[in-house]
């Protein structure tokens, strides 16, 4: 089963790539979504049935929606990636050094960690909402109240106010 | 499945380096926003990798909350990209510094 | 409970007058210092009554006000205690006190302001009696700084003039000097002692050295000499006295009652009540000395050329004063009380003459404009010459018998130039006296201009009463039956007798010093009488410079004034380069630093995303890396 | 068992999404389009097709092999590659959220193995997450035919499609308090011990009924179709392509109706509190165990589903089409708080009952 693990992830960073550089911003939209459904392949395959499903139903389901939604309302164009080279050398140097060095970090680090044997029930619904709404019942709420937040954001932004109505 | 922990660790690293070049190169707000969720997702996988590993579903709770909150910022990011476009003002993020020092 | 009313009486007589003032300051009626005087002739009849058993015998007197202060461990009980010295002084003072009281009724008569000036007098009264008879050092100080605040209020009276408010003033300033150093010398007592009780720090009574011994000698010198400095601001020695010559500015009767006989001798009694700590402090007591002999003689040149009736006899009494302090320095306690209580009565008696003299004259106090008022003031000149014979010493005056003991003592010291100063000192008071008198009563009144001659007349009844009282007391006081000399002399402590200089004794001292005195007043009553005092000459540079007390009072002015210069020089240097220089520059510091840290806020996503990282980074460093 | 029994042996996962692939899209899906036409006639008092082949059953062929020789048309400047996705992104999630509904159940050697391509314990959640994908290819569609009104029919139909979801998922919270698993076989199975869940939520069964219709586009809410009066997002896919959207809006009524009756219609138990295990006591022969005895409730299920479908059609041809606007108000102003009120009304049943 690990290579359906490592095809899901070479997928999965084959189209995060596209999504970096696809020219025009639907098609990044839509490479990212493609990209989720790898990532949540990921996830089923680690235990996570639970949160696999969910990222396909909040994830790709409503974010991803919302954004090709506004993608298309606004009709963007294409975006001509032009002097990147310029642009990218700019601030590109201090990513790279950040990424080997957290390269040789992970590699020293990680192995540290033991793999424990995992029961059937270990990533499903029942375990994962039983630990959500027992210890963490805290975090739960304040996740609704940060959506809540949200929710009265959009419609602030969003609310065409008196003087702007055609 | 016994998929060894760095590996990944290395794949997320790999969505996470991805996400940030993407986030500099590109000039848009939207790919921009993009990026972010890329970012987002390789944190989660990490989160599932570890969780996995050390037999807590701690990290599920944990992945949950993210993308309840990356749900908001999607949300209020795109309702403010959509009082940009109605005032009329470009989408390159280079263009909106007002907020200077 | 003697005691007490006797303390609180002339309190309750202050606050009755002064509430009756409040309510209404206008109305004038003489009622009520009627009412002061009566409160002060009960206190005197008290102190008599205290006095009988008092005086002489061991016997003392002691009322517990209670516990007036507790600070940690020590807490100071509030006692009033009569023994023989200070009912000595009770009696001086509430004698004298009514007397002056007497006396006001009909000098103060006219002012407008009569009962405001009986209820200060009262409350001075009253301070002082607390002052006298204080058992512990802070009581006394209580009294003492009373006494301090009546003087200001009644030198200051008529506070309308600028001049003599500004003379209250520097009373009461010149006397905090002094009250600084006396509150050290408590502090030190507290400190070596444990407790501040008179018992504690110099039992008259039972003078022990051993009482001394286990003391550092340093601390008991420091006592003595910061005590004797607080004194001198109270009994103007020689650089306190600054005060004394202005607080003439005050009334007459305030003169005579505060800056004769009462107030100033309080410095003397201090020192009085210290003696045990006194004599065995001898570098102390040779510092009083000095000081004494210095005051006395300086004062008593400076009193030759002053023209103001009041001004000189201001320093006849500091010349006094000099000559009890120098007593008190060679530790001829007694006599120095003794001198104290004979010198109230002559100096009380003289100022009161002069204010008869000033009142007869109204209000002209230049003598050089004064003479022949013999003819006019019969009674005040009569009692004034009285008081002359005692203050140059006459033979069988009181003055006589006080100052020749002091110059017997003197003697025993075995220094001659003390002997030769205080004896020329003794014969400048007579020769001052003696100009003062010529000018003033027997001359002939040619000077005064004729409107004024036909005016003068002489005082009423009621300042006369006080006046042949107050004579026919310094005849009296020196004699064996009226004198508290043996008193005195069986109270304090017997001082070491050295060889006597040039072995002379008591009788011979006291032969030689009135024969002197006598030849000296002679010639200087020719000299006065003859000599023609013109008004609107030019005083030579002699006379100019003892007017001014030899410059000594403004150059000290000066000096303040210089030191408070300098002082605000500095503390503006400080000011302005420390404080300002320094949180000025630092407003500079914030401003680069605030410049630096805006750049980096560019408004591009980007650079922000680029600090997180960085932030990520040292992060990851810091906990993983090291 | 869910996933072992996947990778225990590929082949028989892959028998058996052919099987039901091939049945859905092939069989069903014809059916449906026959019923369709048969049951609208039926409805407005004509026959029908009843011309080519037995009572017209073959003119879904008829009508597939027109599309086939339909002319390709492709508007100019459309976004070529988008073009062609949108119709697979129609039909894809429509199958995919075939795979965990289980028709059937049989006891082998002890254990309940159910009829499903993938017993998956978060079956229910997978639907919803599946059916949500479809929005996607409305937008795609739209956008890429590159004119505004599709542009503009897309975004309308998705902006319903995602508003009508709420009360759906909504309803099957519902559901699932009650059920307290996520497992659909785990659902049937409570169901057939105790009262089937349409007695005990019928306002969810309600909710969720009218949700799927939206969902799946059908009048009274197909506004994206719309011939008549308005432009779908669909206006300019012409031929094979348009067979596929069509194809896929009947395999999400037929999943959509699928879920309905097992979540709330007892799944393959015969009658509310008469289940084949008490029917196959008193028969005396087991019916999940023994033989084909357990393609009864499969059929039983089946004939359920069918009733659902038909429930489709005849609302078809009988409601007048919503105006957008009522449409939206009805989604958010009534359905949802009913949905929410219905979810506090289950727990209290719940909390008393169980």
């Amino acid at each position: 089963m690990e290579y359906l693990f490592y095809t899901f992830s070479g997928l999965a960073i084959l189209f995060s790539l596209g999504v970096v550089f696809a020219r025009n911003p639907i098609y990044s939209g839509l490479s990212l979504v493609t990209t989720l459904f790898f990532v949540s392949g990921i996830f089923v395959l680690l235990h996570a049935p639970f949160i696999g499903v969910l990222q396909i139903l909040v994830y790709t389901g409503a974010i991803m929606v919302l954004f090709l939604y506004v993608m298309m309302l606004l009709n963007i164009q294409e975006e001509q990636i032009v002097g990147t080279r310029k642009h990218l050398m700019k601030w590109m140097h201090l990513p790279l050094i950040v990424v080997i060095f957290f390269i040789f970090k992970s590699l020293i680090l990680v192995p540290t960690f033991s793999d424990i044997p995992v029961d059937e029930k270990f990533g499903s619904v029942f375990n994962v909402g039983e630990s959500l709404l027992g210890s963490y019942v805290l975090v739960f709420e304040i996740a609704s109240i940060v959506l809540l937040a949200a929710m009265i954001g959009v419609v602030v932004l969003t609310k065409k106010t008196q003087k702007e109505k055609p | 499945m016994i998929v060894p922990l760095d590996h990944v660790l290395l794949v997320s690293f790999a969505l996470f380096l991805i996400g940030l070049v993407g986030l500099f190169l590109r000039k848009d707000a939207l790919t921009i926003f993009l990026c972010v969720e890329l970012l987002l997702n390789a944190a989660n996988v990490a989160f599932v990798g570890v969780a996995r590993s050390i037999g807590d579903v701690t990290g599920h709770v944990v992945v949950l909350i993210v993308i309840a909150v990356a749900a908001a910022e999607a949300a209020i990011g795109l309702s403010i990209v959509i009082r940009l476009h109605q005032n009329k003002k470009p989408l390159e993020v280079q263009k909106l510094n007002e907020l200077k020092g | 409970m003697p005691l007490l009313w006797m303390t609180l009486l002339p309190f309750l007589g202050s606050i009755a007058l002064g509430t009756r003032y409040i309510i209404a300051p206008q109305k004038k009626n003489m009622l009520y210092p009627v009412l002061s005087c009566l409160v002060l002739l009960v206190s005197f009849v008290l102190a008599i009554g205290m006095a009988f058993s008092v005086l002489g015998s061991e016997e003392v007197i002691v009322f517990d006000i209670g516990s007036w202060m507790s600070a940690g461990t020590y807490n100071f009980r509030a006692r009033l205690y009569l023994d023989s010295l200070s009912s000595i002084l009770t009696l001086l003072v509430t004698g004298i006190g009514f007397l002056v009281h007497l006396y006001s009724l009909g000098y103060m008569h006219e002012d407008p302001k009569v009962i405001k000036y009986f209820s200060y007098l009262n409350l001075f009264c009253g301070f002082m009696l607390v002052l006298i008879t204080a058992s512990s050092l802070p009581l006394l100080f209580v009294g003492w700084e009373g006494v301090g605040l009546c003087s200001f209020l009644l030198i200051g009276f008529w506070y309308q003039d600028q001049e003599k408010s500004f003379a209250g003033r520097k009373a009461f300033i010149v006397n905090r000097i002094g009250d600084a150093a006396f509150i050290l010398a408590m502090a030190l007592a507290l400190h070596a002692f444990g407790s501040l009780e008179f018992s504690a720090i110099s039992p008259i009574a039972s003078v022990t050295h051993e009482h001394f011994a286990y003391h550092s000698i340093g601390n008991i010198e420091w006592i003595a000499i910061l005590l004797f400095i607080g004194c001198m601001g109270k009994s103007a020695q020689f650089p306190l006295y600054l005060w004394l010559p202005d607080a003439m500015a005050g009334p007459t009767p305030v003169s005579a009652l505060i800056h004769a006989a009462t107030m100033v001798t309080a410095g003397v009694y201090v020192l009085g009540r210290c003696s045990a700590l006194y004599a065995s402090a001898p570098m102390a007591s040779h510092i009083v000395t000095i000081v004494g002999i210095f005051t006395a003689f300086f004062a008593a040149t400076v009193a030759i050329f002053q023209n103001d009736i009041k001004k000189v006899l201001a320093y006849s009494t500091v010349s006094q004063l000099g000559f009890m302090v120098l007593a008190m320095g060679v530790g001829a306690y007694a006599a120095g009380i003794f001198h104290l209580v004979t010198h109230a009565y002559f100096k009380g008696l003289l100022f009161l003459g002069a204010g008869s003299v000033i009142h007869g004259m109204h209000h002209e106090q230049d003598i050089r404009r004064m003479g022949g008022l013999k003819s006019r003031m019969v009674a005040t000149t009569v009692t004034f010459m009285i008081g002359y014979l005692a203050i140059i010493g006459f033979p069988l005056m009181s003055g006589f018998f006080s100052k020749d003991h002091i110059l017997h003592h003197v003697s025993l010291t075995g220094n001659a130039w003390y002997f030769i100063i205080v004896l020329l000192s003794a014969l400048l008071t007579a020769l001052y006296m003696t100009r003062l008198i010529a000018l003033v009563f027997l001359g002939s009144n040619t000077r005064i201009s004729l409107v004024k001659a036909q005016k003068i007349h002489e005082s009423p009844n009621v300042m006369l009463i006080p006046l042949w009282i107050l004579a026919f007391l310094s005849i009296v006081g020196g004699w064996k039956f009226f004198s508290f000399y043996p008193v005195l002399e069986k109270l304090f402590p017997t001082h070491a007798h050295g060889h006597a200089l040039w072995h002379m004794t008591e009788t011979s001292v006291a032969i030689i010093s009135s024969v002197l005195v006598l030849l000296v007043a002679g010639f200087s009553m020719r000299y006065f009488l003859k000599a023609p005092v013109v008004i609107d000459k030019t005083p030579s540079s002699l006379e100019i410079a003892g007017q001014r007390q030899w410059y000594v009072d403004e150059s000290l002015m000066q000096f303040g004034r210089y030191a408070m210069a300098s002082l605000s020089k500095i503390s503006n240097f400080i000011e302005k380069i420390i404080v300002d220089g320094l949180i000025g520059n630092i407003k500079f510091v914030v401003m680069s630093f605030a410049r630096g840290l805006s750049a980096m806020v560019t408004g591009i996503p980007q650079s922000y995303v680029f600090f997180l990282l960085l932030g990520i980074v040292f992060i990851i460093y810091f906990s993983i890396g090291m | 068992m869910s996933l072992s029994f996947f990778d225990s042996n590929m082949l028989s996962a892959l028998i058996r999404i052919a099987l039901t692939t091939g049945t859905i899209l092939g069989v069903i899906v014809y059916l449906m389009v026959w019923a369709e036409r048969r049951v609208s006639a039926f409805i407005q008092g004509r026959l029908g097709p009843n011309r080519v082949g037995p009572l017209g059953l073959l003119q879904g062929l008829a009508d597939g092999v027109k599309f086939i020789f339909k002319e390709e048309l492709m508007p100019s400047e459309a976004n070529k590659f988008l073009f062609l996705l949108a119709p697979f992104a129609a039909v894809l999630p429509a199958i995919l959220a075939f795979a965990p509904v289980p028709y059937g159940m049989k006891i082998i050697d002890g254990n309940v193995v159910p009829a499903a391509i993938a017993n998956l314990d978060v079956g229910v959640l997978f639907v919803l997450s599946v059916t949500s994908l479809g929005v996607f290819s409305i937008i795609l569609g739209g956008w890429a035919s590159n004119s505004k009104y599709p542009v503009l029919g897309g975004l309308r139909a998705a902006a319903q499609v995602i508003s009508y979801e709420i009360p759906m998922g909504l309803a099957i919270m519902a559901v699932l308090l009650v059920a307290g698993t996520t497992n659909l076989t785990e659902i049937v199975q409570l169901q057939s011990e105790g009262a089937w869940f349409v007695l005990i939520c019928p306002i969810g069964f309600l909710i969720f009924v009218v949700s799927i219709f939206a969902e799946t586009n059908r009048l009274p809410f197909d506004m994206p179709e719309g011939e008549t009066e308005i432009i779908g997002f669909h206006a300019e896919y012409s031929s094979m392509k348009f067979a596929m959207f069509f194809m896929a809006e009947y395999a999400n009524m037929v999943t959509a109706s699928c879920i309905a009756v097992l979540l709330f219609l007892g799944g393959w138990e015969f009658l509310p509190f008469v289940s084949w295990s008490k029917l196959s006591a008193v028969a005396g022969v087991s019916i999940y165990e023994q033989g084909f005895w357990w393609l009864l409730p499969v059929a039983w299920f089946m004939a359920k589903v069918s009733f659902v479908l038909i429930l489709f059609i005849w609302v078809r041809w009988t409601l007048p089409r919503f105006r957008y606007d009522q449409l939206m108000r009805l989604g958010w102003k009534k359905l949802i708080p009913l949905s929410l009120l219905n979810i506090v009304i289950t727990m209290l049943i719940v909390m008393w009952v169980v």
